[in-house]
């Protein structure tokens, strides 16, 4: 069910100059290589490089005083792979700050007793003073180590995350860990992920993969008895209970998720993992180190898949179910026939009120591609796109996706995005919280593509329902209609008297 | 088209709609100097004046003429002339508003007549007194139509007829029922801020809006002054707002020539920036930086609020210009009005409610209907319904007797409009069902599956 | 631990001088019979008659145009004494102003399934249009009584309480009562307690209490096993739990509650009533007719009590043990000895922040004299007090309780009323809710003593411990502190600039 | 006397506070044409800006200097110099304000010479934008150091120092960051309704108010001009609203001459009329109409409010002034504090909050010192505590993130205390737990057996 249609590359090349004709010329020329249109791939032919006229450029330094969207390590580590780890304590290892600026601000939901036996939605620092910063941290972190351990015994195990300073005052965190491992018989991670690390939170992405490697792999002795259909989901955060709807549909197909990574997860579910046939991974950026690592160690295939929309959940089943043979490809036809009426009914109620509506997107991990299927499976149209800390693998998988003419714009700033969607005036943008309030005030209607506004699950077919009826309630609410002041209108006539 | 549904029942099980002349004495409190008196035994007055006191907070003057058994057999004509007196001699009010009861009422009697004969015969110990009748009997109509009739019958019996000189500032501006004393001060504070001089009728913004005045005054103090009553014909323009005022609007200009404007409503956007183009249109003044500034911060409450508004099922039980008021504001907000149940069936504004259907009903049809909406909305005794029902309530119209600061609550124009959208989104982020691990969110499936099922697919 | 003080004779004469000083001569002389003060019967000596020096008149006609306090019948049967019997529906039989008005206004509490078995916070009405009135009602009132039958089949019997309409239009209430008792099996009652009969909720009462007489009792085989300490509480509304605070006092002297009338009652504890050893009358002014009647039918013994405050308490519960004799009278000397060190713990607790605070009071019912010996009980002084609907009787008991100086007034109106407190000044005013607001404008500390303002109960031990929270909570508010404006002082000359 | 408790552990557990360069971001968001940069990591600024975002509902412009590990070896002065000619070069701002973070303050370079320099060397390039240097390292104070070090900053850097001509009418407002955008505008209103010029500084009424600009602009739009927090040596009078603002009263006072009186809060009847006083002295003016009026609304809202305050147990976790500013507010009430838990214990306004104690701490000390309470005080995470322990939830200070409108909220002189009063009394009334049939009324009788229990009978 994919959608035909073309967007306008000459347009969105003269919005790209436009933008740029703006900057110094040395900033034009960074800026420019982050900025493109899409050739189009046709569909999604093997291989096809549908970016790569336009060479996007990514995964490349902020310039100070010009970029402010992008996150850091600490919150590709704390904020995406590790925090969900549901019965886990996390320290936000440093000053009070980036713990609390990250508090609930995705909604990783889990099932558990909270301050208990799970500890998502809390908030652990160290609360570094400047004592701390000048004669090191490592005996307060022992000491809070210790008070974790005596206030919530049913914790499975701490992990360090480090903020800036730690990477600079010489702390010994390893050491440390090692040793209240040892005294407290449990699991301590730590993790290197201060902020100045990397150009984005993606290499806190890579480095928490890292630490699941080098310090919860292999390290005790995992009793599970494995079974023939067992997947682990990688890199679903459970926003908004996208990871249940996910397992849900796994498992009407058969399979048996042993393990989701890492929403809802306990700390056992990653200790089994290596022992799973096959590893699915949903946000590749954010995960797929740790898969090749388990693909290179443990022998364990992963491939991505993608449940947003029925076009691509039908496509990702099969191609999941093609891996496990005849039964689980059997049983998955009858799930896609069985859901058949339900998605027929989803889109005829909406697509009538979505039909040729035009969306541009910019958000981070994998939805800057994902979802744009989904749209169109409502018969809306994608015209531009982008991730915030998107490597060039990113975007080679965008070329799939995307149509021709489609602008691409990699760590894009407010004043190039604010530019962008002036110029397109589209019917919707998908974005984040820091966007939301700027286009809505432009008069555009938006939806969080991070977090999906307090709604979710998008996940699956029942996700599917949920994601169509949020983008009808966001487009065709009547506040859009409302919006010029009556002492900008010329008077009307009725009472004959001027206005102004 | 909406469909009005006639009452399913004889009965009326936990009824909606309050009594006719608590409508007319509520009007009457607008006015200063002023006392409602019920016409009836003296037990309604009592009632009426327990609902008030704990509805407003605040001290009520309401009398009666305390009909009794002997009266009821000789006629009403001596207890209204005692009590008016009385009245008269004790607390010398400027007006006294005769709302009748049942009670008189179901004798059939001629008490316009009476009256006349009583303000004649009496004429000497009245001077400075007006005396007003509203036939306000509790066995029809509800808080609506009592305001009207009160307002219409002072028009009709204060208002100067004959024709004098427009002052081309001065609007007459006669709200409904359904609007708090915050509303009357911003009301009047925006028409002032044009430059304009409004005379509100009735102005309850005076003796219920919470002053503590520093020694014991039997009437209302604050309020329409009854000289402003008198000179309504002075004005350039009428503005009425709610269906309701349409009566007492058109007693004004067949007595006085004053043509009127109706605005059906003052909240949403849209009203509020035809009442803003209105007074801009008068005035010849340019809208205040002031309003200017406050619809942008409506357009901004409605950009942050219609996120936590669209989609959201909503019923309503309320009187007909406010169910018309409020079923506009969420619509206008992307929500879907699910019920609407209504105090009587009259009122034309009820064939432009948004809804597929308007209940003639109770609160107990409230209850049978409400089953799958977001949010309740009518007065204090719809809370039993809420809980039962596990649905937030919004609380509104009257009685409301288990909050504080409802006649402080702004409901109409830019600032009123922002202030319920902060308020329901607000009631709907405390009141978020999150998904389960067991079924991807059963709150939004289910609604869903009967979106899906039902003829709602039809109808958008 | 009775308190002695006297109250200012001459003074308060001062005042009702005054006050009357501003009526016409004819008004003054009808209103100067409600007015008086008390000689001061010393006590509790039987038969004092206190207030007789003052010869305050009482349950006569209010005077249109001055008097709105009061109630009327309808408000007496339905809001006091049939309201609360809760598995029975009570349809306000006429137009629908007098039972909205009335719903809910007192908070006789209930166990029970509202909606389902119970229906006390519901309101029902035959909401009379004009065509009703035109026509006559009675078809109407069949249908209604049908509809309830239908609606609610788990009720125990129907009350029409007529409004005024219904006397004056012929219907005839008492034939469609039967007729439909008949047809549904239901216990029917038509009560004739239109508002304009008598002179305030007092008729009401009585209209009320005929109404158990012709209607309830020996109607029905009672199938009830009496035993030897079975009483039945009267006149107790349950306001605030109130019943439920004497019924488990009661139990815990060994006696056993067959009925309470009428707070959190069934039909059936009126039916078996006749056949308990006493009862014990909390509201003597609302149901001592029905008293008297079962003691002249049944031979029923009655006696007042009082469970507010502990002296009270006491000798209440001991003259009640005496009537059953050693072995109740044992237990209830354990049972007072039990509560004394929480009696003293509150006692400790609030006499020092209320020591001496004079209270006038005014209220309905039994409670201008009731509630006095408790605010005594806590070292508060009673300078006034009077009642809306009392009758000469009430008075007369009232002098048992005053003391020597005491202002009373009957069925007060809002100016005399607002003038004595003005005069006297007093630390709190006890009344109802019309009178609230001007007190509190006044600058008085009040507290609602029909309905212990969403608080109580204040019957018994515990009830006294809420009792005297309440009343500090009222007095020793710091906003009383806090009445002149800045604008009214003296600029005070700090910055040496004038203000004003 | 009250006790500041010291922390009790290593961890802070659901901290209470922020971090302190967020705190002077949010002052230098209350001056027009402004950027506030965050001297650190971008992660920082991101997070932070995210966190503003989302309690503002605004956009907010905020920047980094994007330190990064090459940087941190070579220094930070080439990244601040880079960041601030970018900014100025592409926003234009009148106001750059730096907030130095934890990253740059471990290196402990001369970030202050380094600013001196970059100044020195590109005065050319940035003339016409005032670059002003905040010291606020993560790992001190929270915002309310955050705010008073920037408002001092920005004193200290820009205001003119020599004696200039005093305007009798003009007065400098230095408000604490525990304000809201209606408060600033409630103030600003309130001292012209006497005829006086008022200089609010930060005036977060500007661009954090919900506007909706017609076109993209980078910086604030709205706040304090720059021009006018240079003239501000020009007032008559400095008032400082909270403690946190006695070190910016005291540098413009050192600065300028200009006096200053301190407002340790302006919530509650006596704090208003001692507000209210001062202006009418410094006006020679007297109070106008509306004020008293909205006085006379307040002692009515105390009334009927006290009576659902009283005695009513409270647990507020607050930073110091905004935890004296509500404390103050309750127990004027009658309402006693139960448990307060405060960011940091060197502040001396904990002196004289109304309470036994204060526990510096996070919201882990909240939710163990609370049981028992009737309310919970504090910002939007303690939404869990609140549910965990079945207490309703007041929302104040910062973030409150799942809420509209919490800018729109007055919570100062007497309209806002009375709105507030409005707010509790309407909480509690939501929130009854009435008797039962089984004990008199469990939830009185256990709480007065504890009281009886306890030292708190020694206590008054």
């Amino acid at each position: 069910m994919s959608l035909d249609y073309e967007n306008n590359s000459d347009f969105h090349a003269k919005l790209i100059e436009d933008v740029l004709s703006q900057y110094p010329d040395k900033a034009a020329k960074r800026r420019s290589k982050h900025l493109g249109v899409a050739t189009g791939g046709e569909g999604s032919s093997e291989g096809a490089n549908a970016v790569s006229e336009c060479d996007v450029k990514s995964n490349i330094k902020s310039v100070p005083g010009v970029m402010t969207i992008r996150g850091c390590a600490y919150a590709g580590s704390k904020g995406v792979v590790w925090g969900p780890i549901k019965d886990m304590v996390h320290i936000s290892h440093g000053p009070v700050g980036c713990g609390q600026y990250s508090w609930s601000q995705r909604r990783n939901y889990y099932v558990g007793l909270t301050g208990v036996d799970t500890f998502v939605t809390m908030q652990f620092t160290s609360d570094f003073q400047e004592k701390d910063i000048v004669f090191g941290g490592d005996k307060k972190l022992e000491k809070v180590i210790d008070e974790i351990e005596e206030l919530f015994p049913l914790n499975n195990g701490v992990t360090l995350q480090s903020e800036c300073p730690i990477g600079l005052i010489g702390d010994d965190i390893e050491a440390v860990s090692r040793k209240k491992a040892k005294e407290h018989k449990k699991t301590i991670v730590p993790v290197r992920c201060e902020g100045f690390r990397g150009v984005s939170q993606s290499l806190g992405h890579h480095i928490a993969n890292d630490a699941i490697r080098d310090w919860v792999f292999d390290k005790k002795k995992v009793e599970f008895e494995s079974g023939p259909f067992d997947v682990n989901v990688i890199g679903d955060y459970n926003i908004g209970g996208d990871a249940w709807a996910s397992r849900i549909l796994l498992e009407e197909v058969g399979l048996r998720v042993v393990g989701n990574w890492s929403g809802d997860a306990t700390l056992a579910e990653v200790e089994r993992a290596p022992k799973a046939k096959l590893n699915l991974i949903h946000c590749y950026r954010s995960m797929n180190y740790i898969s090749r690592h388990m693909e290179e160690k443990y022998g364990i295939p992963w491939m991505e898949y993608n449940f947003f929309g029925p076009s691509q959940i039908e496509a990702s089943l099969r191609s999941i179910a093609k891996h496990f043979g005849p039964e689980i490809e059997d049983r998955t036809e009858k799930v896609i026939a069985k859901y058949q009426p339900f998605v027929q009914a989803v889109t005829e109620k909406y697509q009538p009120r979505l039909d040729g509506k035009r969306v541009m997107l910019y958000v981070g991990g994998l939805r800057p591609r994902h979802v744009i299927t989904a749209y169109e499976d409502l018969g809306m149209e994608i015209v531009g796109t982008g991730y915030e800390f998107g490597h060039g693998d990113d975007y080679q998988r965008t070329g799939h996706y995307v149509k021709k003419g489609t602008l691409i714009y990699d760590d894009v700033t407010g004043y190039e995005l604010e530019k962008f969607i002036e110029g397109i005036r589209p019917d919707l943008v998908g974005s984040g919280i820091k966007e939301k309030y700027p286009v809505q005030k432009m008069g555009i209607p938006f939806r969080q593509m991070h977090s999906w506004d307090y709604s979710g699950p998008y996940h699956g077919y029942d996700g599917f329902a949920i994601f169509a009826r949020d983008m009808d309630l966001a487009i065709n609410n009547p506040v859009w209609g409302l919006y010029d002041a009556p002492w900008k209108k010329k008077a009307a006539s009725a009472t004959a008297v001027a206005a102004e | 088209m909406v469909r009005i549904l006639p009452q399913t029942k004889s009965a009326a099980i936990n009824p909606l709609k309050s009594s006719q002349p608590l409508g007319a004495a509520f009007a009457f409190l607008g006015i200063n100097g002023a006392m409602p008196v019920f016409h009836g035994s003296q037990g309604c007055t009592s009632f009426a004046l327990v609902l008030l006191v704990r509805h407003f907070k605040e001290p009520i003057p309401l009398q009666t003429t305390a009909m009794d058994e002997i009266a009821i057999v000789v006629g009403c004509a001596d207890h209204l002339e005692e009590a008016i007196l009385n009245l008269k001699a004790r607390a010398k009010p400027r007006l006294i508003g005769i709302c009748t009861t049942a009670l008189v009422e179901t004798r059939d009697e001629d008490i316009a007549g009476d009256l006349a004969t009583i303000k004649r015969k009496r004429a000497t110990e009245l001077t400075g007194t007006e005396v007003v009748l509203a036939r306000t009997p509790d066995f029809d109509g509800a808080i609506e139509e009592g305001w009207s009739k009160a307002v219409t019958a002072m028009i009709e019996g204060i208002t100067r007829s004959r024709t004098q000189y427009r002052d081309p500032r001065k609007v007459a501006i006669l709200p409904g029922s359904n609007i708090t004393v915050a509303d009357i001060e911003y009301l009047r504070e925006t028409a002032q801020s044009f430059g304009l001089k409004p005379v509100i009728l009735p102005d309850v913004s005076g003796a219920l809006d919470g002053t503590v005045p520093d020694h014991w005054i039997p009437t209302t103090y604050g309020g329409t002054k009854v000289e402003d009553i008198r000179d309504l014909g002075g004005a350039m323009q009428c503005i009425a707002i709610g269906e309701q005022m349409r009566r007492p609007a058109e007693a004004l200009q067949r007595l006085t020539g004053v043509p009127y404007v109706m605005f059906e409503s003052l909240t949403g956007l849209k009203n509020a920036d035809r009442f803003i183009w209105l007074l801009t249109a008068m005035s010849r003044e340019q809208a205040p930086a002031s309003v200017r500034r406050s619809r942008m911060h409506l357009q901004d409450a409605m950009l942050d609020g219609h996120f936590h508004l669209a989609g959201k099922k909503i019923a309503i039980a309320s009187e007909p210009d406010q169910l018309y008021q409020f079923a506009g504001f969420f619509t206008g907000l992307g929500a879907e009005i699910t019920a609407a149940v209504t105090t009587t069936g009259t009122s034309k504004i009820l064939q432009v409610v948004p809804a597929e259907t308007v209940q003639v009903g109770d609160l107990s049809d409230l209850e049978r209907l409400a089953p799958g909406a977001d949010l309740l909305v009518t007065h204090s005794h719809g809370r039993q319904a809420a809980k039962r029902l596990d649905i937030p309530l919004m609380r509104i119209g009257f009685p409301i007797f288990d909050r504080l600061g409802s006649q402080h609550k702004l409901t109409i124009l830019y600032q009123g409009t922002r202030d319920m959208i902060y308020e329901v989104a607000n009631i709907f982020q405390a009141n978020q069902h999150p998904p389960t691990s067991g079924a991807p969110n059963p709150i939004c499936s289910r609604e869903l599956q009967n979106d899906l099922n039902s003829s709602s697919l039809a109808r958008q």
